[in-house]
């Protein structure tokens, strides 16, 4: 399982460039607004938008859509869930369950916004060095202590992975295979404690060296983020285009769903 | 278990960022500075193991342990778990970042409600208590993140009723693995490291 | 020699989904009751090529076949039944609440009966010299008793072939010799993996040395072990045994001493190692004060005075490269 | 001797609030641009007593004096200052998203400015040849570079004591040989808490054994470290290379060879213990040979084989407990 959101972090384009700050606020913009977006035509808009800034950021496609297919498996059985159990009217039947276009739309509606979304902040967060990202996020007023905490939680994930499979496969060369039965269940439970023991260990050790290097419980860093008009304009066409879209869809153009939102 | 991106409306998601904010604050009062690496890396913890798979049936799911996390953390467990959402919306693009609020309420609200069922056990005098109280924190830990999931679809619209409630009936065989395991790890941390658990004196928190 | 190939690795390649290739054709033969060591720098491969001997992962190209049998996915059970991983980390391989249930976890799984689990598990302990911890948790061991636990929860197992990995990492030098003890008693095949070279010349009478993803020279242990060239080549330095005694090789060219005295000193240094070396006498001490040690509890005793002697080598004063004795290279640098 | 006192510990005991006792009335003294040894078997409490000397655990009695200033609670900030640790295991002190922000972090505490720090990090991670790696994350290093990566954290906060918890765990042969030299070259303060005897004779000139939580023999390392009986009796086992001179001297007896010839190799191996003894000449071989090695990433060169001379030992082929000459014993049994 990779983890390195950031591992093509260095990868140079103009998303990369952007200063973290100008990014975060201008693309969560970009989120929102598409978040809030109620009509097909204008969701399919914004899926093109977010594969452009995609082909900007010169991500490799492969990292991508390993990424996205989690976003696909999760939402295919909207598609058919919601068109059979659309209230009102069904178009037809299909083995006694009424059939409603409008569900399929509604399912293909959300489909496209969630997938536009996690395009979106890949593009956000596949660009910047991870700690970059996040301390992007303590200048924008996001506290301290949560910016540190995940700092650490982040980079600790790394070590339980690997304590993880390392524990897993002597699990495996002692002949272990997991079966839906109870014993499995309770070696998982034991597996799970020790894990727990081992990094409850841990941290005491962490604490300790952390204090011996003059911790007093903040996180000090040298990053600093410095603007150009480059990154001004990178906002604004950004913002212009989610104010786009929001207009787009209020304006009345297109339809929308009678039962699926306010 | 989360709620994907695009599914919720508007308001709804909202809510949920002020909610889990709401919580977040509460839940982290008086947090000192020990704390901060000391819940980051048992987080790390929690975010690796909810990768482990256990089979069902022909398929196979991800254990959510968001009860243990109640168990272990106490009140600690909600900003832990919202950190652990955190990281997976952005790291895997899993739930997203819209919904990152309610998907805290669900997963750490039923911590909380997991740490405070794990609280009664002072006031059993039972052989196994450990093993019984996890399993009910765990189940309980599981079962109210099902609800509060099926309460953010239907209340986003009339069309996600039969959604939710196939979510919600999802949750009967999870809720059963999650008691077993969950029940097994509390067992054997009381017996291994009874420190690492919340609240071994009755009314502490963490 | 038996003839029973219980190891045999036919030109296998691993590459790894991203395109990094870890090994690069590597083929090996190890026969019933040999003690082979491995060795090679960080990084060479010695962890990846360890889990393709128990099917824990399966070579890109390329075939392993343990005691006859071709690791595959259908037949990883009856593999990892012949072969026990020790991995370097005893934490790794300890999950369960107690020390009996650790060892019982192998037996466990093979679905063996109540009574069979429960005499294995004895026996484990008993050879650990861990008996009456059984209800004990591991959290509460030492790390020396969780180095032995994690042994007695593969020795449970059964298995023909013991492959170790970095065996006595982390351990104190008191824990260090009782495990060199067991493994010289021990009639197992084995394969140690392992930086210690000390361990290694002790322990095993063969040596291969893997360096990116190949074995480059495989041998006896006393000439690949003294060959400094190949492992300085290859990031790794000469045992400690014997750069001692080189050592006195180079203060008998400083010290003030008549010539004659030198010339008896320097034969003595150099009989010493031609004594024991490839002529035939060159088991005598390896084996000679082996016979009851195959309790890793038992108490130190002198024995481990005694073995070191076919580790002496002698190559004058000179610290250059070419001292070696290639006349009688009798393995071969495949690289 | 320089005759500062850096580290000055007077009788201190610590006891767990739930009556477990570690240290036990433990005292000594080390002054500066000592290199000091640490031994003893494992629980002894070498990392409790190690967490006393930066106030990361405060003594239940006792007092610790760090160059001159008492270590509590309102000294903290001076003392950790002045006293750098460096623990085992890599993971616990590498915390930060990238190579630089860890190695910075101890700087950024002290509050300095950013030339300085980045001049500091710069500076380290030349040390131990880590430069170019700034920018990664510490995690997708290599064990070998995470352990030298550790060190640099340290080293950049330039600490004038530095404490080593196992430096030389897990690391391979050649790793091992560049931080010996590093140690060696270094004129900090040192104390080095290790199972590897071989490294503490080969680096420090002084040893202190510490067994249940008191310091029970204090001396020069060629002497602590050849007392078979005092090694024995704490779980420890005789440095490898110390053992390889013996059994010399075992074969000195048993093979064939005429008296005058017996003689005379018997009298080189012991007088070459005694040519490098306590009389005088004892430092000659450490120094000689250590004047440029202040880089971890150096490639080992024919130095290290020069590394043993004072390290030979000669009491003859008996095996007993009792053949240590106790005749020039400078150090003290407290026990």
């Amino acid at each position: 399982m990779a983890l390195d959101i950031d591992r093509y972090a260095h990868v140079g384009s103009a998303i990369n460039r952007w200063d973290a700050r100008f990014k975060l606020v201008s693309m969560g913009l970009v989120i929102v607004a598409i978040a809030l977006l109620k009509t097909l035509p204008m969701a399919l808009l914004a899926l093109a938008l977010a594969t452009a800034l995609l082909r900007v950021s010169n991500l490799p496609v492969k990292f991508i859509s390993h990424g996205l297919s989690f976003v696909l498996i999760f939402l295919l059985p909207f598609f058919i869930v919601m068109p059979l159990s659309y209230p009102g009217e069904p178009a037809f039947t299909v083995l006694g369950l009424g059939f409603a276009w409008e569900g399929l739309r509604l399912a293909s509606l959300i489909f496209i916004k969630a997938l536009a979304i996690v395009m979106v902040s890949f593009a956000i967060f596949g660009s910047s060095r991870f700690d970059v990202s996040m301390l992007a996020l303590q200048h924008l007023r996001c506290p301290k202590v949560v910016v540190q905490m995940l700092l650490f939680t982040y980079r600790y994930t790394f070590t339980f992975l690997d304590e993880m499979k390392r524990m897993h496969t002597s699990m495996l060369a002692r002949g272990f295979v997991p079966r839906s039965d109870l014993r499995t269940l309770q070696v998982f439970g034991h597996f799970v404690g020790t894990l727990l023991v081992r990094s409850f260990e841990r941290t005491e050790r962490v604490y300790k060296a952390m204090l011996s290097k003059g911790y007093q419980g903040t996180l000090h860093s040298m990053v600093s983020f410095q603007s150009t008009p480059a990154d001004y304009l990178k906002a604004l066409l950004a913002i212009a285009l989610a104010g786009a879209l929001v207009a787009g869809d209020f304006s009345g153009l297109f339809s929308q769903a009678e039962h699926g939102w306010f | 278990m989360h709620i994907s991106e695009g599914i919720l409306s508007t308001p709804v998601w909202v809510a949920g960022y002020a909610g889990a904010a709401a919580l977040a604050a509460v839940t982290m009062r008086n947090m000192d500075m020990e704390e901060i690496p000391k819940i980051s890396v048992i987080t790390a913890v929690f975010f690796v193991a909810s990768l482990i798979k256990v089979p069902l049936g022909p398929a196979s799911i991800h254990l959510i342990l968001n009860g243990l996390a109640g168990i272990v953390l106490g009140w600690r467990a909600f900003p832990a778990i919202m950190l652990g959402i955190i990281l997976q919306a952005i790291i895997f693009g899993h739930g997203g970042i819209t919904v990152i609020g309610i998907n805290s309420i669900m997963l750490g609200g039923g911590a909380l409600v997991a740490y405070m069922v794990w609280q009664l056990r002072h006031r059993f005098d039972i052989q196994r208590r450990e093993l019984i109280f996890g399993a009910l924190a765990g189940a309980v830990g599981t079962i109210s993140s099902g609800i509060v999931l099926a309460l953010a679809l239907v209340t986003t619209g009339e069309a996600f009723n039969a959604i939710a409630a196939t979510v919600l009936a999802a949750h009967i065989p999870i809720m059963f693995i999650e008691a077993v395991v969950v029940g097994v790890s509390a067992q054997f941390l009381s017996r291994v490291k009874p420190e690492i658990l919340a609240g071994n004196t009755p009314g502490t928190g963490n | 020699m038996n003839e029973r190939i219980m190891i045999d690795v036919d030109d296998i390649s691993f590459t790894y989904p991203d395109g990094h290739a870890v090994l690069k054709g590597l083929s090996c033969q190890i026969r019933q009751g040999e003690k082979v060591a491995l060795i090679g720098p960080n990084g060479a491969g010695k962890s990846t090529f360890m889990s393709h001997l128990n099917g824990v992962q399966l070579a890109t190209s390329g075939r392993v076949v343990i005691d006859g049998i071709e690791v595959g996915k259908t037949t990883l059970r009856e593999v990892r039944r012949k072969v026990g991983i020790v991995f370097q980390d005893p934490d790794d391989q300890l999950f369960c609440p107690t020390v009996f249930d650790d060892v019982a976890f192998g037996p466990l799984n093979l679905g063996l009966d109540k009574a069979e689990i429960e005499a294995r598990v004895k026996e484990a302990l008993h050879v650990v010299g861990l008996e009456g911890f059984e209800e004990r948790s591991s959290f509460h061991l030492s790390f020396g008793e969780r180095k032995r636990l994690a042994l007695a929860t593969v020795l449970s197992y059964q298995p023909e072939i013991l492959v170790f990995d970095e065996p006595s990492t982390n351990m104190d030098p008191m824990n260090r010799r009782k495990l060199i003890n067991w493994l010289k008693a021990s009639d197992k095949t084995i394969l140690l993996c392992t930086h210690d070279l000390d361990i290694a010349l002790e322990v095993c009478e063969r040596c291969m040395m893997l360096t990116d993803g190949r074995i480059i020279a495989d041998g006896p242990s006393k000439k690949i072990l003294y060959d400094r060239q190949l492992l300085e080549e290859n990031k790794l330095e000469l045992p400690l045994a014997l750069m001692t005694h080189e050592l006195l090789h180079g203060i008998l060219y400083t010290e003030d001493m008549d010539d004659e005295h030198r010339q008896i000193i320097s034969k003595f240094l150099h009989a010493h190692r031609h004594a024991h070396g490839p002529d035939g006498h060159e088991h005598v001490h390896l084996h000679v004060h082996s016979h009851d040690h195959s309790h890793l509890h038992e108490e130190v005793d002198e024995e481990h005075f005694h073995s070191h002697p076919q580790h002496q080598h002698d190559h004058g004063h000179s610290h250059g490269h070419d001292t070696l004795p290639h006349t009688h290279d009798d393995y071969d640098h495949k690289s």
